[in-house]
């Protein structure tokens, strides 16, 4: 689904990703861990296309779209959720879905319609739904709360219909409690919509319970990648990242 | 339009001299207003639309200074401090208030103030226009130079102002307060997480700006009609100014007043019936080409 | 349910309109009629205004060009093709729309203060241009011999009753129909671009071309304001071309709000009736008016529609409702309200 | 007074405010008038640059209505006069004058406006049907243009054209006296000062015919600075030069010229010099400067006018300008025609002012007339002298003949098919 080849890109010659080589086959899940300053949101951007890579390619179904800009990358189907929610402070939940959903069907400039237009309210109720929030269809989004906030950044990704989701951090800042409500939403989208998901999370506790594949990033490189289970004994991951207690059989 | 006109004067150079020079005196009254409209934009991203005031004051205090002591000196001197004061009590007492809220009421607060004080002005010197009259010690004949003529007093005034421009420059580039004025105008946060206290660099910012446009005004008085509502005309000038040489570069308000100085000077030759429109033409098209303006930091 | 929506503003302002229709009959002040008059002017204006800084996040400081344009092209077309009135507004607001979109298309690419700047030096140059084009616009003394108001459709401007219909008439039908615009997707598209333009470019907006359409439908509501400023003095003068124009009209979105639809128009009321009060009461107009600026910004901070809607949002709030006010013509307050 | 008031809250302000309205805009006799009080409406300009014109205009008229009212009114009704601030702005001065007279319940207008609110007021005053007698718009399209006359409108002002032709014949007369062939005119940019200049020059040739326009300098209104006009002037180095600039732009102008030395190097001819505002404003005013009068106490030369300038600066404690007399001239044609017509309705009023000839301190014989062809004013005192820096400012003043300018003045008329 998406393969990434030898991917590079450095600001002002120090690297910040380096020959970094991954596959993520579709429908798979898979959290993308390092410290911080590993490269893992700059691995983001260069997908997203908000960064240009230096060198390397990113295949998507076979094309290349490293080089495109954000939109076009975005109505090939990769749609990402961000560290910090981006929302829309003002709309209430229902007002953003339903505005997001009538921009993805460029349903978006009519003047003579009123909105919201029919068609577009099933799609966002179901959005609403799926991540949750259809009790707080009618809040403002600016006084959600912060997970809420994270939510509704996930769900106007959703509303593109991607076939490749990133989520950055999605439990950041966030309580336990919080943390494992989202975490299940993600787990329950990702099955529901049979897509391909990846996450950048430092929770080691969520990462080895819900992913399928585990890629990790250090100083810009892959350290290593393979299964959890894998990963635990990666001799090399442990030193550099996660410590002992985690080999000490934990499973 | 009078394009030949224009092409001769270009070609003669006691033409190119004198317009060159008017252009030069037009730019530096114009230069003390708007160095502070463009340092109070560049740190406190605050449109001061009422600089305009802080001028119209240095030129009625000049006037009642000078009306008692007869002393030009003594009168400059207290018009610009007490504008200074002024500009501090209004940063303290109304601007420091609408930090954060949008542009528009920012605009709006500015606006009432340039209400009341025009009013304020007609109460205590009357609506009729005053006039200074030159100071006895620059009542000569003016100089010669290069073929045009410069009267005393706007020798004295190029002079003074481009060293006040100078050690402006220096100010901003050298002293503590300047790297501080500067770090606050990159990025707020970062300098209070310094340790700066912000509040004490805005007022200051303001002080300098209220000083410098009450000289201005102070030393515009002598060859000006100082009349309520004289401030209006200088700012909307000096912001043109200011969006052309960049916000918050002193070199670029510098250089901006100077531009429009010679527009004004050339411009009255070549377009005699279309130099207020050339002024907002070539602010235009600066911001398209721009919009950061000839000496501004882009972002 | 939504189409209902539609009916229901319709409804509204035909209550509205048969109103003021009604009003001078049980009130007949040819002074309260020349208030509306005027109220329609400002209220047109000041609420196009607000199109572009409450809905798109366009703060623009050049909206006067269009009142300029629209009272100078309307007097002209009267004026020196003696067309009818019906014909002379078609073609202002035409005339708005070609120059919105040329003005437009260089304005909006610039962001918060320099977009705002870059709108006034345009508003200026056509300042300018109105003074120094004296052959045609007459200069600084204006469009002056007054402009011909020739019956049509057996409405005749000439009778006080018939210009104040036609302004009301005006009055509610713009703002019905800029009503309209605001619900429509495209209305709730700009609220998308003013909260979070970078967000609207992922979701695939055209951020340029909605900020541009914005700007032309403003222009082209702003010029009808300008025809019925026009109509009022029966002439045209540079002053609806000069920067305090766009001051007013700022002053009145400031003052009434800028999230509710009708904030701009409760602001033109009460700039009006200030006006018209203070100058009567005092020589000391700007001292007066000027205060009360004061009093509005530090006070209140926002503008009075707005902090009774706030107020309104909060008590409902507190009573557990979890809905928007159920006004009519309400708005989610939007980051522009201070804070 | 106010420093204090600031501070407090906006009512009391707005209200004070009212009683300081009270005290300035009714007058003590209004209480005493037994019947309904004539109200007469004036829309004028009381704040922003040109405050001067409110202060003085009404002033002028307030002169005139008290003796009136001295005189016991018309039949004991007693004229009060309402003044209120257009702030200059044209729309405010339609918005007032319609106000004034429908809500208000005024039954004449005092225009003491600009020009480009005379326009407007004069819409106004087409539209109600009102008496409007335009107190300050020298414009003289405003009276002479018979597709803009309207019965009920006069102008008690002087006239460009008037100027134009009184400022020519003085003008030919030095130029060929003193051999100046070489001109050049500084006028402020906006309609006034290009009519004026453009007839002036045509009126200059039409008494000196050889000489010769070198150059043109058009400084903004209201322009601070004139330094780019003033270089401009020297590099073409005139032997006279015209302006016709007024008010705080002529008094900046001279303050700016005097340090170029500019008087010495040329023959200037000004409109508005011999002016209070000027001539006291202006320190070390320059001495020889050519004008003409706005208002002198000295001219005419009668005891008549001398007392009039007296009583104006012990009421107002100020020198009295050229509106003042204008509107002081205008109000007395009111005034008079109230009398006349014994009436306020609007027709009659008009039948009564149209044409009427009244006694005045201003005439050029002692007598003015509101000609009834263009129902403006005409045999106002106008002449041209030299100014000196002390009183009386302007010690001998030329008085220029009136048959020479009512002939110019009908052949001006005629090529612009007003007549």
């Amino acid at each position: 689904m998406l393969l990434i080849e030898n991917l590079s890109k450095s600001f002002g010659g120090v690297l910040a990703i380096s020959e970094v080589s991954l596959n993520f086959t579709p429908g798979s899940l898979t959290a993308v861990i390092g410290p911080n300053g590993a490269g893992k949101t700059t691995f983001f951007n260069l997908i997203m296309g908000t960064l240009l890579p230096d060198r390397g390619r990113i295949l998507l179904g076979g094309e290349n779209i490293a080089g495109l800009s954000t939109p076009a990358i975005v109505r090939r189907g990769i749609a990402r959720a961000f560290q910090i929610a981006s929302i829309f402070p003002s709309l209430t939940v229902r007002e953003a879905l339903l505005a997001a959903v009538n921009a993805q069907r460029q349903q978006h400039a009519r003047l003579l319609a009123r909105f919201p237009l029919a068609a577009s309210r099933h799609r966002a109720e179901e959005i609403m739904h799926m991540v949750g929030l259809a009790t707080k269809a009618n809040m403002i989004s600016r006084s959600l709360s912060h997970g809420d906030q994270k939510l509704l950044d996930i769900a106007l990704a959703l509303v593109l219909e991607p076939r490749v989701l990133l989520l950055d951090e999605p439990t950041a800042g966030m309580g336990p409690e919080e943390r494992w409500h989202m975490i299940d939403t993600v787990q329950r989208l990702w099955q529901r919509e049979k897509m391909t998901l990846v996450f950048i999370e430092h929770d080691m506790d969520i990462v080895f319970k819900i992913a399928q594949s585990i890629a990790v990033l250090s100083y810009g490189r892959v350290l290593a990648e393979g299964t959890p289970a894998a990963i635990r004994r990666h001799p090399a991951v442990i030193e550099a990242y996660l410590g002992s207690e985690y080999a000490a059989g934990r499973a | 339009m009078d394009l030949p006109a224009l092409a001769n004067c270009v070609t003669s150079l006691s033409c190119i001299v004198t317009q060159s020079t008017s252009g030069l005196i037009i730019g530096m009254l114009l230069f003390l207003v708007a160095a502070g409209v463009s340092l109070i934009f560049g740190v406190l991203k605050i449109i001061n639309f009422a600089h305009g005031s802080f001028y119209m004051l240095g030129a009625y205090l000049v006037l009642t200074v000078y009306g008692l002591s007869d002393s030009f000196l003594l009168a400059v001197i207290t018009a610009a401090l007490g504008v200074a004061v002024f500009g501090l009590l209004f940063e303290r007492l109304i601007i420091s208030r609408v930090y954060g809220s949008q542009v528009l009421m920012q605009l709006l607060v500015c606006y009432g103030v340039i209400l009341i004080l025009d009013d304020l002005v007609k109460i205590i010197w009357g609506p009729e226009f005053k006039s200074l009259g030159m100071p006895a010690a620059f009542r000569k004949p003016p100089y010669l130079v290069g073929g045009g003529v410069v009267p005393v007093y706007y020798l004295f005034l190029i002079v003074l102002t481009l060293l006040i421009a100078l050690a402006l420059g220096l100010a901003i580039t050298r002293t503590r307060f300047g790297k501080i004025v500067r770090a606050v105008a990159i990025n707020p946060g970062m300098a209070s997480a310094l340790g700066i206290n912000t509040g004490y660099v805005y007022a200051g910012v303001f002080m300098l700006g209220g000083l410098l446009a009450g000289l201005a005004g102070a030393l515009a008085a002598p060859v000006r009609s100082i009349v309520s509502g004289m401030g209006l005309s200088v700012v909307v000038e000096s912001f043109i100014v200011t969006v052309i040489g960049g916000m918050g570069s002193v070199a670029g308000a510098l250089v901006g007043s100077l531009l429009i100085g010679l527009v004004r000077s050339f411009g009255t030759i070549g377009f005699p019936l279309f130099t207020e429109g050339l002024m907002f033409l070539l602010m235009a098209v600066v911001l398209v080409l721009k919009p950061s303006g000839l000496f501004g930091r882009e972002g | 349910m939504r189409t209902s929506s539609t009916l229901r503003d319709c409804l509204i302002a035909l209550v509205i309109f048969a109103l003021l229709a009604a009003l001078p009959i049980v009130w007949p002040s040819r002074g309260m009629s020349d208030f509306v008059i005027r109220l329609a002017a400002f209220g047109i204006f000041a609420t196009s205004l607000n199109l572009l800084v409450g809905y798109a996040g366009l703060e623009s400081f050049g909206h006067g060009l269009f009142f300029g344009l629209g009272a100078y092209s309307f007097g002209l077309a009267m004026q020196r093709l003696g067309t009818s009135i019906p014909a002379a507004l078609a073609l202002t607001v035409l005339l708005s729309v070609v120059v919105a979109g040329i003005v437009g298309a260089i304005c909006v690419r610039l962001k918060e203060i320099y977009f705002a700047f870059l709108t006034l030096a345009f508003q200026m140059l056509l300042h300018s241009l109105i003074i120094a084009w004296t052959p045609l616009t007459g200069g600084d003394q204006g469009l002056t011999g007054g402009v011909p108001r020739p019956p049509f459709l057996g409405i005749s401007l000439d009778q006080p009753y018939h210009l104040y219909l036609f302004s009301a008439g005006l009055l509610v039908a713009c703002l019905l129909l800029m009503r309209h615009i605001v619900q429509s997707p495209f209305g709730y598209t700009l609220r998308l671009i003013r909260d979070n333009p970078a967000r609207a470019t992922s979701l695939g907006i055209n951020v340029w071309g909605m900020r541009l359409a914005a700007f032309i439908i403003a222009g082209a509501f702003g010029s009808i304001g300008g025809v019925v400023m026009s109509l009022f003095v029966s002439g045209a003068f540079p002053d609806f071309a000069y920067w305090t124009i766009s001051g007013e009209a700022i002053f009145m979105i400031m003052l009434g709000g800028t999230t509710l639809f009708l904030g701009p128009v409760a602001g033109a009321v009460m700039l009006l009736m200030l006006n018209d009060v203070v100058t009567k009461l005092t020589e000391h107009y700007g001292l007066v008016l000027g205060l009360i600026i004061l009093l509005f910004a530090l006070g209140l901070r926002k503008g009075l529609a707005d902090y009774l809607a706030e107020l309104w949002q909060e008590r409902s709030a507190a009573r557990g409702a979890m809905q928007l006010p159920a006004a009519p013509f309400a708005e989610p307050s939007n980051k522009l309200s201070g804070e | 007074m106010s420093k204090r008031r600031n501070n407090r809250r906006s009512r009391r302000e707005v209200l004070s405010g009212a009683v300081a309205a009270a005290a300035v805009g009714s007058f003590p006799f209004v209480s005493r008038a037994q019947n309904k009080p004539i109200k007469i409406g004036m829309p004028t300009i009381q704040s922003g640059r040109a405050a001067m014109v409110g202060s003085s205009s009404r002033n002028g008229c307030l002169l005139e209505i008290e003796k009136f009212n001295a005189a016991g009114g018309l039949g004991g009704r007693m004229v009060e006069l309402v003044a209120r601030d257009t702030k200059g702005k044209p729309e405010e001065a339609a918005r007032l004058s319609r106000e004034l007279v429908n809500s208000d319940g005024c039954e004449i207008l005092f225009d003491s406006e600009s020009s480009a609110g005379a326009f407007a007021i004069h819409e106004v005053a087409k539209d109600l049907g009102v008496v409007v007698m335009h107190m300050n718009s020298e414009t003289s399209a405003l009276t002479a243009d018979p597709k803009l006359r309207i019965p009920n409108a006069f102008r008690a002002a002087r006239q460009g054209i008037h100027d134009s032709i009184a400022a020519g014949s003085y003008a030919g007369k030095i130029a060929k006296a003193k051999g100046l062939k070489k001109w050049l005119s500084c006028s402020p940019d906006y309609a006034y000062g290009r009519d004026s200049t453009q007839l002036f020059l045509e009126y200059l040739k039409h008494f000196q015919p050889d000489v010769e326009v070198v150059g043109e300098a058009w400084p903004k209104l209201y322009q601070p600075d004139y330094t780019d006009a003033l270089t401009k002037i020297l590099q073409i180095k005139p032997q006279a030069m015209y302006s016709c600039l007024w008010g705080g732009d002529l008094t900046a102008f001279i303050d700016q010229s005097a340090i170029y030395n500019l008087f010495a190097q040329m023959e200037v001819f000004t409109i508005n010099v011999a002016d209070y505002t000027i001539l006291t404003a202006v320190k070390n005013l320059p001495k020889g400067i050519h004008s003409g009068n706005r208002y002198l106490s000295t001219f005419p030369n009668t005891e008549a006018n001398a007392k009039w300038a007296a009583e104006y600066r012990a009421k107002f404690n100020e020198f009295p300008i050229n509106w003042s007399w204008e509107n002081a001239t205008g109000a007395k044609f009111v005034l008079e025609g109230l009398k006349k017509a014994g009436s306020t309705e609007a027709k009659k009023l008009s039948d009564a002012i149209r044409g009427m000839t009244i006694e005045s301190p201003f005439g050029a014989d002692g007598t003015l007339t509101m000609r009834a062809e263009d129902q403006t004013l005409v045999n106002y005192a106008t002449g041209w002298g030299q100014t000196i820096p002390t009183e009386p400012f302007m010690p001998e003043v030329t008085p220029v003949d009136w048959q020479v300018i009512y002939e110019l003045e009908t052949a001006w008329k005629k090529k612009n098919n007003y007549i």
